[in-house]
Order: structure tokens, then C-alpha cells, then sequence
């Protein structure tokens, strides 16, 4: 018969420790790789972005010739009120503060008109709806996170603006044919829908049911549970979800850039003006520039990676702000 | 004897198996009724059918007839809210919500329509006062309910159940998820309770059952085996299943 | 009493307001949906699907002298333009990628273009190959004897020139083209190969910061900043891909420029925060009671971790690989950096070549854009992720229930 | 002609971005030079616009002006003004009264020699492909796809052939990289098959990224070429700059463009003129171009 | 007396916080050791040191001497692994893995690298015959043991510490979790082994501790209060505090 005690010798568990070593050791490097990739992408973007406030480059125009240019003011770049003072080519006067507003406008108002809707979807899908019409839903919205974005751009343009134009007739407004802010935060939310609704879904599905039950037990309504308690409980998966969102809206440059106008100068407040985010910004006219002109959308970048950083770290201020201590 | 619940012939199905069987019974007005018996012989199943916990439950279905202060507690008209409001309810494990400890008693008094502050205030004090908690929380109100202890959770659990001033406590295994201490002050507090309050206790520890119970009732199987006062139930028990079960182990 | 009834009346407001917003959520998603089947469906065939996308052009003419080929023996419901000189029938259609087109509609049986000759193909004695014209063939351009003919004259011009002709001196006709399968097949590689890139990099980063890590600071550090990766737009992930990962492939296993596998890896850059997000969430639910009945019995961290950690956490690994493919489907910024924009037949996995959100991309740009085409991908991108979705939660179900 | 003169409102002006070779052939064209690289001299109130946009945008704006190429005008969906009083036709186009329009350039590689052994495959290949966009069957191919050409000249390719003896081969095995302005790239792959089949199987392979860099896949410095840019054959929808030198380049075909506006505009023809007082903001509404 | 476990003044930190003071204690071999004593008192500690599981939590810090079988169990070059094939545990709820029957007691030798599946076939039909479960799996060894009732879980969970022939089984309450048929099976099983195996076990009830155990250790707020031989302890408690404790509530 045998004995288990022969199998652990000393010799044995010196092989198993080894391996344990060099596999925790593995798991360790990959999570560093992982980690590196943020780093890769700083230097690279600061390598590129920071040259045009660096370097004197070559410009170029059919009339003048080769010209030398000034390095771009960052200050000027970081506040300025439009794109390009002067023609492409010959001028380092680039300007980008109105964008970063812009941006921000955009962003917040696709946030604030997103979340509710995808909030009540997850929690119709995850509480309310038959489950039938939950799976499909669920399905659905799964299915949609995945169409690409240009999609959603063309479905601003064929939809969205005309229902712009529609509501700009009210106030007698003659709109760049539906192309406007307020086109750009609708195209931007319905993009968002999906991402935000999905995480939350998952999240409010899984709240303890306990204390679902202790809600109900105490003589609560099933919409005040929902509302009071599931919500509640599910918040840290809600901004997640929020957070996911934000990351989208901030790097979509295809669907803004067909509805929203592509501004050149100035901070749009009318939500029927034209307007422009700093990644629609980047992306026009990226694929047949050089020199300067093509370098300066890394400075972009790098600004886009700073608002990135402070929107995140803000939200999860925010978050912790309106309920970090509840959880355990 | 003032009869608060009458039940007749109570039979349950979880789809197609049934889980109560045929159960007539009486719970008495500001008595503690304990039940027993063992692991799946439908204690829980059984108090939750006091306070309709059990509508949750899609494939589960129930007849027979449930009295509640003389009204009939299934009727189509009959408001379950309304119900639920009168007959609380505290579950095995604790679950508070995850909010401060204030919210969670003011929960249920928030949710029918009270919005002062000063009305609210005083019931958060009274009921954590008469649940024995007052004195530990007083000073972190706004502090997560999620930071205390098991045992301080299940007191919140009875203050934010007495905050509605219920007419009816269950409690499905109270103290089975406590430590000695904790369980001796839910069972103080219980005997303490039952002057203002019918209360229902769903127990394994038949030491506690005899503790604090007034009377009695013995499931197996989904049967009611035996129900009454307590000490003669123990003392002398009709059915010897239920001998069996009281004296066959455990203390 | 009174109160029940405001608590009713708060009740259904709010009941009210989740139905609403609940319905706009679905309409939302429903018009979408819609929208997009709408403008595409009409394209969707198999033949778009299978097909190839570069068209095989054949450029024939015949020796013979026009006879006379009258249209009799024709039974098709097509409506035919016909030169009953050359026995050659012409319609109008529509080509795969829905823009107008004159293709072959019938060919009479005595018609000398039953035996035409290629202009550049030649058997091994050095004679013109003999080409049979059948329907279906795309006309491109033709010269005769008198004019010049453009397939964007229509059908009945063309029919009309062909016919005076005494001579024709070339036909120029096309296989079908605009297909997709190229693009299909490159999604399905980049599928399986990000996958399989990401998911082991990401599964051991999770199981790092869950399982192995310290908390200390350097792991707060780079959980940091694997966290920030989440907000990264996907073009800048495109330009890094271009810098980095091009270059590198470059000069290891000499591609030339982008390539499916330097589209992978930075797709694969992409998907990590997500699925070391969603695996670490399933790991967090693992109760320590596994890993503690584990590392008592003597097993080594390894082999807990192995046995029984990950294999209780698959079916969430599994909703973040979900996640992961839609990603990956619908990414198309950093595609056009790291793999280029080339429409392929034959996907060579060292070089360029399209996606389908990439092909989408390339339909919608230039002087014309296509968008029932771009739609009509974009149906198949979805039928690509429903079927993902049921494989998967299929796998997730099975994996789940061999679990309990 | 009362509806006519009430047409007012003011005018919404759309353009293609600084990187689009439409808009420089549209601002040369109508003598607003300045505007071809610089968008702060347009008129206020402009939108940056693609091809789809601009398109959308004067199916539902009646004040809008834009511009699109002469192949995706479609004048079921709305109005391509004459200009100068021309109409927009490819004919008026070639016989030269319709002036507004710009030129598909190419240009060849000065230098094959880094393909190594197939340096000069790939050059005599290249050099049969853009005389293949000159031949008959090239143009007839062109013209198919939409662009401009004139198809009363042009040698058969039969007789053009034997000066490039490379045709005769099997060069099935080599690939022919095309690339630059994508505005051509529609045209380019729909004449690169039928090349192919007149050449070898030559396998053609397109990677359009921009003007620019049609010079710079082609004679830029080596960095393209590691960026993956390397091309046999570079195009332009504009001119080939003189910072963009190469021995060899030439015109494959003609592109004219039109300024589009909404079905209700009552204009039917606007002149030079108007369309740069227009575009330089010193016109602002319709009225004032009417009468 | 043979001593296997041999510990002289063990002190034990979470972080800022004691939570061992000073303790000594010695404990025999083939005998079953009870701990008992509130709720926080060190129990669930004490004996994680025993099988070095507290080396898991990072922010507890350990001093003083362990000695098992002679060797200073924490000692740099002592091997943890080593330490936990011969010093089983098993925990206050069951925690079968989620695999079969036969994969859950396969798994502790199959990690020490036996592959052979008639030795394990052998390794687990002993495990489960020893824990009194055979008769029970026997003929559902393929399927999945978290169908297994809780008192079948716990009995698995024993058989898997048994299939890797420890010398010492710690039990950190393992019967909290069951009803009083399944207590009192393992209650019977742990009478059982301990001809064979050394075991230490926490208990919250006392009677169960005076019932299965040889010796009793009473702690306190992190000290040893009273350690002997059960029967006198229980008759003869030395210390008042021992003597509250025991007599004062519960059971
Ligand atoms: N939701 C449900 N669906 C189907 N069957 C159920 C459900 N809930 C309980 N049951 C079954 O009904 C029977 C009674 O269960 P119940 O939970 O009432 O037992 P119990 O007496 O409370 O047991 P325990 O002491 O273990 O809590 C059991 O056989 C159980 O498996
Ligand atoms: N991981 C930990 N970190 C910090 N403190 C801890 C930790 N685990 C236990 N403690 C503290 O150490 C003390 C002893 O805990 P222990 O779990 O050993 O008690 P116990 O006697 O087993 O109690 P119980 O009967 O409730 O299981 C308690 O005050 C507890 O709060
Ligand atoms: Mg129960
Ligand atoms: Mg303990």
C-alpha cells in the first residue's frame, strides 16, 4: 500500500518551490509589461508631441518657398482660440485651448445625457423588463458596443442632425444643416450607451439579494429598493462603467468629426453652433501632413493624455466623495 | 389567548415539489413562537410566508388561508406593503445596507413618506436604544453601516425592523451567524422585545428555543409535527419524532 | 392612509421615469440596430461574404465575322439589351458593392463569343486561350471597329455600339469583386491572435495584482498605470503600434510595414486593461476558503493558483474576453496604423491587410463614400459578434456547470 | 421669377479640410490662393467637411455652398452650378470651357535599387504602368471609373507592349505597390487589375495615405520606407511641389469640381468671382447674388 | 507525555494590534486538544500558527519559539509546504474545491506529484472510508462535490485532509456550520481518528469541547487563561475567569 509520506520528500518539494519561483516571477513580469505600455506611450507621444515647442522646422509653401518657423508658444498653444493663425506651412501659431474646452463641453454634456438613460436601461434590463426581453436587450446592447464608430457617425448624420434642424426650426435658427454641438453630445451619448449600460447591468444584477430582500421586508416599494438600495449598492459599478464611458467619448474622433462642424476657432456654448473636440482636432487632415503640422497632433495627444488623467482622477474623487465609505 | 396570525391548511409548491403540507396553525399577539426542526424541513419557507416574502419567488406557489388580525393577508386587495410594514422581518445573516448607520434605520420610515428630520432623529435614537445598540453607535451615525461587528450588524438589522414599528418580528436563524456574546444580547434583547412585540423565531439551537420561546413548533419534512407552550413541549413531547429530535443530541 | 397614496403616486412617477428612460435606452439601441440593417441588408448576400475582392479581368475578342444570332431560344426574366449581330445580351445591375454595372445577361448558343480568345493568356504553343463569355461576367470597357465603350454607358448603349460593330477588338470583362472574405478572414485572425496574446499577458496580471502582489506602492504604481491604458484613445494606441511594433517586426522577422501581426499586438495593448479588469473582478468573488483549503493541504501558491483559482474564474475571464472581441471587431483608428488599410484575397499574416471596421473605414472615405456597403459590413460585423456572444456564454454556462 | 428674387438668407459655407487635393484645385481655381492652406481667411461661419458631410449638408441646408468632385455630383439631390457660365460636364471639362478643375498626377520612383534584385523589375514594371495610364485600354479604364480623360487619343496598348518587354513575362510572383492621394484611389484600383492582366499578373497592392505621401513613399527620405510608406508609384490629386522633385512624373487624368448648393437655390450659375466672394466672406447672403 | 507540538512564548501582531500574548503550551500527540473562549479572543489565531496559514495575512508579525516534532517550525530554511502536508486544517465552513467527488481528495497528493491512478484510486477510497463518507460517494465519485450535503462537505473536506497523512489535523470550528445530525457525525468521526492523528480543534460550544476532547485550553483577550486535562478543567476550573465562562451561559 501506498503511502503519501513517501511521495513528500525534501527533494520533491524543493522542484515544487522552484517552479512556484519562477512562475510567480512570470505572472510578476507580465504584469510590469503590462504596466510599461502607459510608459511606452507617454515617452512616445512626449518624444513627438514636445518637438514642435522644441525645434525650429523646415515650412514649406508654393509661393514662398522654404521658411523657417519658430517653435510653437506653448503657452499660446495651450490657450489659443484657433487652430492655425496664418497658412498651413508657414505659421507655428497653433492654438488648442478652445478645442480643450470644447472638449469638455462636449464630454459633459454627452455624460450627463448618457448616464441616465443607460442607468434606467441597465437596471430596466436587470430588474424590470420579462426576461425575455432582458436577454435580447442584454444582447443587444453587447452587440452594439462592438459597431464601429464611423457607424454611429453616419447615423448622425442621416438622423440625428435632421433632428436638429428640426428643433432649430422652433427657434427659427439657421443651423450648419444639423451639424452643431448639440449633434455631436447626442452621437456621443448613444456611442456611450452601450459601454455604460453593459457595466452597470452586470453590476446591479449582482447586488447581494439579501439586501434586496431586507428592503422589501421592511415595507419598501420595489421602486424604492431600486432606487434607494440597488443603485446604492451598485454605485462603484455604475462610475466604472461612467469611467469606461468618459475614456470613449474623450477619444472619438470619426463620428465627431462627420457631425460636428469641425469649429476652426472659438468656444462654442450655443448648442446649435458648430463645435470640436481635441481628438477630432488631431485627426483632420492627420493623414496627408508632415513636418510640423503632423508632429503637432502629438502635442495634442499629450494634452489629450493629461485631460484623460485629470478627468479620471476627478471622477474618482467625485466617486469616492459620494460613497467610498460604504463599501467594505 | 389573542390570536394575531390563523393559518388553515397552508400547502406550498416550489414548482412541483411541495414544501408545506397541509399546516394549520395560531401564533399568539406579544408571544415569542419559536420553530424547530431539521435542515430543509421548511422553517424558513414557512416564516416567510407571514410576511408574503415568499411572492418573490417566481415558480413558487401556496394555498390555504392566512388570517392576519382578521383580514385575509392573500386577498388580491390586500396591500403587501402595507403587510410587510406590520410584520418585519430579520434574516439570517445580517445584511445591512451599505449606508451610514443612520440611513439604514431611517430607511424604512424614509420610504412611507417621513421626511423630517427631527421626527426621524428620534426614531433612529429610540430604536437603536431598545435594540442595545444606542451606546455603541452613537457617535458614528454617519460612519458605514458595513464597519460593524456581525452581532452589531444584526442589532442594526432589529432597530431598522422596530423603526417601523412592526406589530410582528420574524427572525429566520437570528444568531446562528454569532459569536456567544452577540448572541446573548440578541436574546436579551428578544425577550426584552416581546412585551411590545409578537415575535417569530426560526432556530437550530434548541437550547435557545427554550430560552426564550413561549411556544413551539416542531417541523420535519414539511409537516407541522408538533406546536405548543414551549416548556411542555419539551418537558413532555406528544410525538416521539419530536423526543427524538429535542433529546437525541446535542446538549 | 393619505401617505400610501403619495407613496403610490412617488411610486409611479418614478416607475414612470424608469419605464421612459428604460424605452429610450431600447429605442435608442432598436433604431440603431435598425438603421443599420436598413441601409445594408439590401447588399447582404453570401456571395459578398465568400467572394473574393480584387475581380479577375479577362480582355477577349473573337475572329469571326458578325453573323446573325436572333433572340429566340431566351427564357430569362432579365431585361436584356441584345445584339442580335454578335449574339450578346446586356444588363443593368447592381455589383456587390451596390454601384451600378452592365454585366453579361445572355450569351446565344451559336454566339462566336462561345469560343472568344484571350487577349493575354496563351496555351503552350503560343496560341490565344479560348474563353467561354458566360452571365454574370462584369463588362469593364470595349473597342470596336467604330467607338469605344465604358461600362457606365448602360446596357443599352453598349448593346447598341456592339451591334454596328464589324470588328470587335476587345472586351474587357471582370470576375465579380467588392467582396469581403478577405477582410472576414483578417478579422478572424486578429481575433484569434490578439486573444491569445492578450489574454495570457492579462489572466497573469490579474492573478498578480490579486494574488501575488504586495500592497505596496510599486503594485499600487502599476495597477495605476494599467489603469490608465483604460483612457487612452485608440488612435494614439495606433501611432504606438506604428512606432513601436511596426518597426520592430521590421527588424526581426522583416515584414514590410504593417502586417496582421503588428495589428494583433497592439490590439491585443488595447484589450489588457479590459480583461485584467474583468478578471480581476472574478477573482475578487473567489471566496479565500478555496485558497486557504488549497495551501493547507501543501499544495504551493502554483498550484493553487492553477487548480483552483483560475479555473473557478473562467467564466468571468470569459465576459471580458466578450468584451475583449467586441473590441477588437469594432476597432478600426488604430487598425489603419498598424495594419494598414490594404483589401486582401489571400491573407498572408506578415502583411497588410483589412479589417472588416477597417474595410468600413475604406468604403466611407474618398470622393464617394459607400454606406449601404459600409452597412451591410457592418450587419455582418454584428452577426460576427452575436455568434461570438452565444459561443462564448455558451462555453461560460458549460464551464460554470462542470464547476458546481 | 418673383420666387426667385425673395431667395435670401445667409450664406453657409462648407470646405475640405487643408489636407484634401479637391480643396486646393477648388481654391486655385477660383483665385483664393490664400485659402488652399489657411482657414482663417474663410468666410465666418464655415464648416470643415468631408465628401459625406458636404454632400448631407446641401440635401438639407438651403443656404449652403460646397463643393465635390464632377463624379459624385448628383443632381437629383442637389444643384452643381455652372460656373462661368459652364455647365459641369466631363465634355466642357476636356474641350477646356470648363475651368474649374485639377489634375491626377503620378510619379515614379528615381531610384529602384533598394528592391535589390527586383530593382529592375519593379522599375520597368512601373514604368509599363503609367504607360499603361496612357494607352487606349488605360484610359478607357480611367474614364470607367470617373476620371476625365480624352478618349479620341491615345496608342492601343498592343502597339505600346513591345516597348516594354517586361509584359511578356510571368510576374506573377512580384508586387506592384501603388499608393499616395487617395482621392485617386478608386481609380487606381479599378485600373490596376486590368493592368495586371495585360502584364504578367503583375499583384497590384494599394495603400493610398495622402498626397504627400505620394512623394514620400516613392522619392522621400528612408524613414518612409521603415514607416512602411515604400511605394512604387506615388499619386496627387495637386501638384507635385517643387519640394517633391522626381525625374519622372506625369498627368493621368482630370478631375473637375463643382460648386454644389441646396434643389430650392434659384442660381443657376455663379461666377469665379462670386464663388471667391463668396468663400472670402465679402458675400454673405443669397440675395445679394441674385439679379 | 509526547509532546508534537512544542510552543514557548508566543506573542503574535496584526500590525499595531496583539493578538497572542505571551503564550505557552505543549500538545500531545495522538490526543484532542479544544480551544475555547470568546469571540476574538485568539482561537482561529493561535491555532493558524500551528500550520503557519497566518503567513498569508502580510501585515502579521510572529515571535517567540514553535517547535513540531523538535524543529523550530519557523525557521528560515523549515519548508512551509512541508510544514502543511503533515498539518492539515480544516476550516469553520466547508470548502470543498469545485471539482468531483474524487478530484477533491486526489488533489492534495496529486500536488505532491502522485500520478498513478491506482494509488490514488486507493489514497482516496482510504480517505473517504476513514471519514465515513465512502458508503455515502461511493457510487457519485465523478460527480461534482458541491451537490454534497453541508455535513457531507465537512466529512469530504476531512477525508481530504486525511488523504495526505498528516500527523496533526487542526479543526477551526467545524461544525458551526451544520445542523445536529451532521455534528454530531463529525462529532463521531473526530473520536474516531484520533487514534491515528493528533488533533487540535476550536469550538464555540462547550459541551462539544467537554464531549471529543482530552485537553482543553481556555483564552482570553489573547492569553492563555487556563490549560489542562478537559475533565478536570471542566469539573475543577482554576481560574474564576474559566469558571464564568463555562458555567455562565450558553449550554
Ligand atoms: N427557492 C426555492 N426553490 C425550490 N426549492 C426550495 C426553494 N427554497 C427552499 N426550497 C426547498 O424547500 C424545502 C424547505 O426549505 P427551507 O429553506 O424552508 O428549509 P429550512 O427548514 O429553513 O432549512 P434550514 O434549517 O437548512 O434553513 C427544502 O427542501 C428546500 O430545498
Ligand atoms: N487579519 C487580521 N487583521 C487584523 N486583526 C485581526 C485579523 N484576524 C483577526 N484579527 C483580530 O485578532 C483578534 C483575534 O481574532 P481571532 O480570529 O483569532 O479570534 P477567535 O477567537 O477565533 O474569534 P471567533 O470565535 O469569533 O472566531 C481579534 O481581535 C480580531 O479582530
Ligand atoms: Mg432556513
Ligand atoms: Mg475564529
Amino acid at each position: 500500500m501506498i503511502s503519501i509520506r513517501d511521495v513528500v520528500t525534501k527533494e520533491n518539494i524543493k522542484r515544487k518551490n522552484t517552479i512556484d519561483g519562477v512562475t510567480q516571477a512570470i505572472f510578476m513580469a507580465s504584469a510590469i509589461l503590462s504596466a510599461s505600455f502607459i510608459v511606452l506611450i507617454i515617452v512616445f507621444i512626449a518624444f513627438k508631441g514636445l518637438s514642435p515647442f522644441l525645434l525650429n522646422y523646415e515650412g514649406y509653401n508654393f509661393q514662398q518657398g522654404t521658411v523657417d518657423l519658430d517653435p510653437v508658444n506653448p503657452i499660446s498653444f495651450l490657450t489659443g482660440s484657433q487652430w492655425l493663425g496664418g497658412t498651413l506651412g508657414l505659421s507655428s501659431d497653433y492654438g488648442i485651448g478652445f478645442a480643450i474646452i470644447n472638449t469638455l463641453i462636449v464630454v459633459f454634456l454627452a455624460i450627463m445625457l448618457s448616464v441616465p438613460v443607460s442607468v434606467f436601461t441597465a437596471l430596466f434590463i436587470a430588474k424590470v423588463a420579462p426576461k425575455r426581453l432582458a436577454n435580447v436587450m442584454r444582447t443587444v446592447v453587447e452587440l452594439l458596443a462592438s459597431i464601429p464608430s464611423i457607424i454611429y457617425g453616419v447615423f448622425g448624420l442621416g438622423i440625428i442632425t435632421q433632428f436638429v434642424v428640426f428643433v432649430a426650426g422652433f427657434f427659427d435658427y439657421q443651423t450648419a444643416a444639423g451639424l452643431s454641438l448639440l449633434s455631436t453630445v447626442i452621437v456621443l451619448s448613444i456611442m456611450i450607451l452601450p459601454t455604460i449600460t453593459a457595466v452597470s447591468e452586470t453590476s446591479i444584477r449582482s447586488v447581494d439579494k439579501t439586501i434586496i430582500d431586507g428592503s422589501l421586508a421592511l415595507g419598501a416599494s420595489d421602486i424604492q429598493t431600486y432606487m434607494k438600495v440597488v443603485l446604492t449598492a451598485a454605485k462603484s459599478g455604475i462610475f466604472a462603467g461612467i469611467i469606461l464611458g468618459v475614456g470613449r467619448a474623450l477619444g472619438e474622433a470619426t463620428a465627431v468629426a462627420l457631425v460636428s462642424g469641425n469649429l476652426f476657432a472659438g468656444i462654442q456654448l450655443n448648442p446649435l453652433g458648430t463645435t470640436a473636440t481635441l481628438t477630432s482636432r488631431m485627426l483632420l487632415g492627420i493623414k496627408d501632413t508632415t513636418g510640423i503640422d503632423y508632429d503637432i497632433r502629438f502635442s495634442i495627444g499629450l494634452v489629450l493624455m493629461a485631460v484623460i488623467v485629470i478627468t479620471n482622477l476627478s471622477l474618482n474623487f467625485v466617486m469616492k466623495r459620494l460613497g467610498g465609505i460604504h463599501e467594505q | 389567548m389573542d390570536a394575531i396570525f390563523e393559518l388553515k391548511n397552508i400547502n406550498l409548491y416550489y414548482g412541483q415539489t411541495q414544501a408545506i403540507k397541509g399546516i394549520d396553525m395560531t401564533i399568539e399577539r406579544n408571544k415569542v413562537t419559536a420553530f424547530i426542526g431539521p435542515s430543509g424541513c421548511g422553517k424558513s419557507t414557512f416564516i416567510r410566508i407571514l410576511n408574503r416574502m415568499n411572492d418573490l419567488i417566481p415558480e413558487c406557489k401556496i394555498d390555504g388561508n392566512i388570517e392576519f388580525e382578521g383580514q385575509n393577508a392573500y386577498a388580491k386587495d390586500y396591500d403587501v406593503i402595507e403587510l410587510r410594514t406590520k410584520v418585519g422581518m430579520v434574516f439570517q445573516k445580517p445584511n445591512p445596507f451599505p449606508m451610514s448607520i443612520y440611513d439604514n434605520i431611517a430607511y424604512g420610515p424614509r420610504c412611507q413618506g417621513v421626511k423630517n428630520k427631527a421626527q426621524l432623529d428620534e426614531i433612529v435614537e429610540q430604536s437603536l436604544r431598545r435594540s442595545a445598540l444606542w451606546d455603541e453607535v452613537k457617535d458614528r451615525m454617519k460612519e458605514s453601516a458595513m464597519g460593524l461587528s456581525g452581532g452589531q450588524q444584526q442589532r442594526l438589522c432589529i432597530a431598522r425592523t422596530i423603526a417601523m414599528e412592526p406589530e410582528v418580528i420574524l427572525m429566520d436563524e437570528p444568531t446562528s451567524a454569532l459569536d456567544p456574546i452577540a448572541t446573548q444580547k440578541i436574546e436579551d434583547l428578544i425577550v426584552e422585545l416581546k412585551e411590545l412585540y409578537t415575535i417569530v423565531i426560526v432556530t437550530h439551537n434548541m437550547q435557545q428555543a427554550a430560552r426564550i420561546s413561549d411556544n413551539t413548533a416542531f417541523f420535519m419534512l414539511g409537516e407541522l409535527i408538533e406546536f405548543g407552550a414551549t416548556d411542555k413541549l419539551f418537558a413532555t413531547p406528544q410525538n416521539p419524532k419530536t423526543e427524538e429530535y429535542i433529546t437525541g443530541r446535542f446538549g | 392612509m393619505n401617505n400610501k397614496a403619495l407613496r403610490q403616486r412617488q411610486d409611479n412617477f418614478v416607475r414612470g421615469v424608469i419605464y421612459t428612460l428604460g424605452s429610450i435606452g431600447a429605442l435608442v439601441l432598436a433604431t440603431i440596430i435598425w438603421y443599420v440593417v436598413s441601409n445594408g441588408i439590401g447588399l447582404v448576400s453570401l456571395d459578398l461574404i465568400m467572394g473574393d475582392s480584387r475581380t479577375f479581368n479577362t480582355d477577349v475578342y473573337v475572329e469571326t465575322a458578325p453573323g446573325n444570332y436572333p433572340l429566340e431560344g431566351y427564357t430569362g426574366e432579365l431585361e436584356l439589351f441584345y445584339s442580335e449581330r454578335w449574339g450578346l445580351g446586356f444588363v443593368d445591375t447592381f455589383n456587390r458593392a451596390g454601384n451600378e454595372a452592365v454585366e453579361i445577361g445572355y450569351v446565344h448558343p451559336d454566339s462566336p463569343f462561345n469560343q472568344s480568345l484571350d487577349k493575354n493568356g496563351f496555351d503552350e504553343f503560343g496560341n490565344h486561350l479560348v474563353i467561354e463569355v458566360r452571365p454574370g461576367f462584369t463588362i469593364e470597357k470595349g473597342f470596336t471597329d467604330t467607338a469605344i465603350f465604358l461600362g457606365r454607358n448602360g446596357a443599352e448603349q453598349i448593346a447598341t455600339i456592339v451591334n454596328q460593330a464589324n470588328v470587335i477588338d476587345e472586351i474587357s470583362i471582370q470576375s465579380r469583386g467588392d467582396g469581403i472574405r478577405g477582410s472576414l478572414i483578417t478579422t478572424l485572425y486578429l481575433i484569434g491572435m490578439t486573444l491569445l496574446i492578450a489574454i495570457p499577458i492579462g489572466v497573469s496580471t490579474a492573478i498578480y495584482f490579486n494574488e501575488i502582489a504586495k500592497r505596496n506602492r510599486f503594485t499600487n504604481t502599476i495597477r495605476t498605470m494599467v489603469d490608465l491604458l483604460t483612457g487612452v484613445p485608440s488612435i494614439i494606441y495606433g501611432l504606438l503600434g506604428a512606432a513601436l511594433f511596426i518597426p520592430l517586426l521590421n527588424n526581426t522577422i522583416q515584414t514590410a510595414g504593417g502586417s496582421v501581426i503588428s495589428g494583433a499586438l497592439t490590439l491585443a495593448v488595447i484589450l489588457l486593461p479590459t480583461i485584467i479588469k474583468s478578471t480581476e473582478e472574478a477573482l475578487k468573488v473567489i471566496s479565500n476558503d478555496l485558497r486557504q483549503g488549497s495551501l493547507a493541504l501543501g499544495a504551493s501558491k502554483t498550484q493553487t493558483i492553477f487548480k483552483v483559482v483560475v479555473p473557478s474564474a473562467v467564466p468571468g475571464i470569459l465576459t471580458g474576453v466578450l468584451l475583449g472581441v467586441g473590441r477588437i471587431i469594432g476597432e478600426s483608428a488604430a487598425l489603419i496604423y498598424a495594419t494598414g488599410a490594404a483589401i486582401k484575397d489571400e491573407i498572408i499574416l506578415t502583411e497588410r491587410s483589412t479589417s472588416l471596421a477597417v474595410h468600413i473605414w475604406t468604403v466611407m472615405q474618398g470622393e464617394k463614400p459607400n454606406f449601404e456597403l459600409a452597412s451591410a459590413i457592418a450587419i455582418i460585423i454584428l452577426g460576427v459578434v452575436f455568434v461570438m456572444n452565444f459561443v462564448i456564454k455558451l462555453l461560460a454556462k458549460r464551464l460554470s456547470k462542470a464547476m458546481y | 421669377e418673383t420666387a426667385d428674387d425673395s431667395f435670401a438668407g445667409s450664406i453657409r459655407v462648407y470646405t475640405r479640410d487643408t489636407s484634401s487635393g479637391t480643396r486646393a484645385g477648388f481654391m486655385e481655381g477660383i483665385g483664393f490662393d490664400e485659402a488652399v492652406a489657411n482657414d482663417a481667411v474663410i468666410a465666418a461661419g464655415f464648416v470643415i467637411a468631408g465628401n459625406l458631410d458636404q454632400t448631407n449638408a446641401v440635401q438639407i441646408d438651403p443656404y449652403a455652398v460646397g463643393y465635390v468632385s464632377l463624379s459624385t455630383l448628383d443632381t437629383n439631390l442637389f444643384r452643381g452650378f455652372s460656373f462661368n457660365g459652364v455647365e459641369p460636364t466631363e465634355a466642357n471639362v476636356l474641350n477646356g470651357t470648363y475651368a474649374l478643375s485639377r489634375r491626377f498626377n503620378w510619379m515614379l520612383r528615381d531610384d529602384y535599387s533598394v528592391y535589390g534584385a527586383d530593382a529592375q523589375a519593379y522599375e520597368q514594371l512601373s514604368l509599363a504602368f503609367v504607360a499603361y495610364l496612357g494607352s487606349r485600354e488605360g484610359k478607357a479604364s480611367i474614364a470607367q471609373s470617373g476620371g476625365i480623360v480624352d478618349l479620341s487619343t491615345g496608342e492601343s496598348w498592343n502597339t505600346l507592349r513591345s516597348q516594354h518587354p517586361i509584359c511578356a513575362q510571368d510576374n506573377s510572383r512580384l508586387t506592384l505597390k501603388i499608393g499616395g492621394s487617395d482621392s485617386v484611389e478608386s481609380i487606381a484600383k479599378d485600373i490596376s487589375p486590368g493592368f495586371s492582366t495585360n502584364c504578367g499578373n503583375v499583384e497590384p497592392e494599394h495603400n493610398h495615405t495622402g498626397s504627400s505621401n505620394g512623394f514620400r513613399g516613392t522619392n522621400g527620405d528612408a524613414s518612409a520606407i521603415d514607416d512602411g510608406l515604400s511605394i512604387h508609384i506615388g499619386f496627387a490629386s495637386r501638384e507635385f511641389k517643387d519640394t517633391e522633385p522626381a525625374r519622372r512624373k506625369g498627368v493621368m487624368a482630370i478631375d473637375a469640381i463643382v460648386v454644389i448648393g441646396h434643389l430650392d437655390n434659384p442660381i443657376e450659375s455663379l461666377t469665379k468671382e462670386q464663388v471667391k466672394s463668396i468663400y472670402d466672406g465679402t458675400v454673405t447672403d443669397w440675395s445679394e447674388l441674385i439679379g
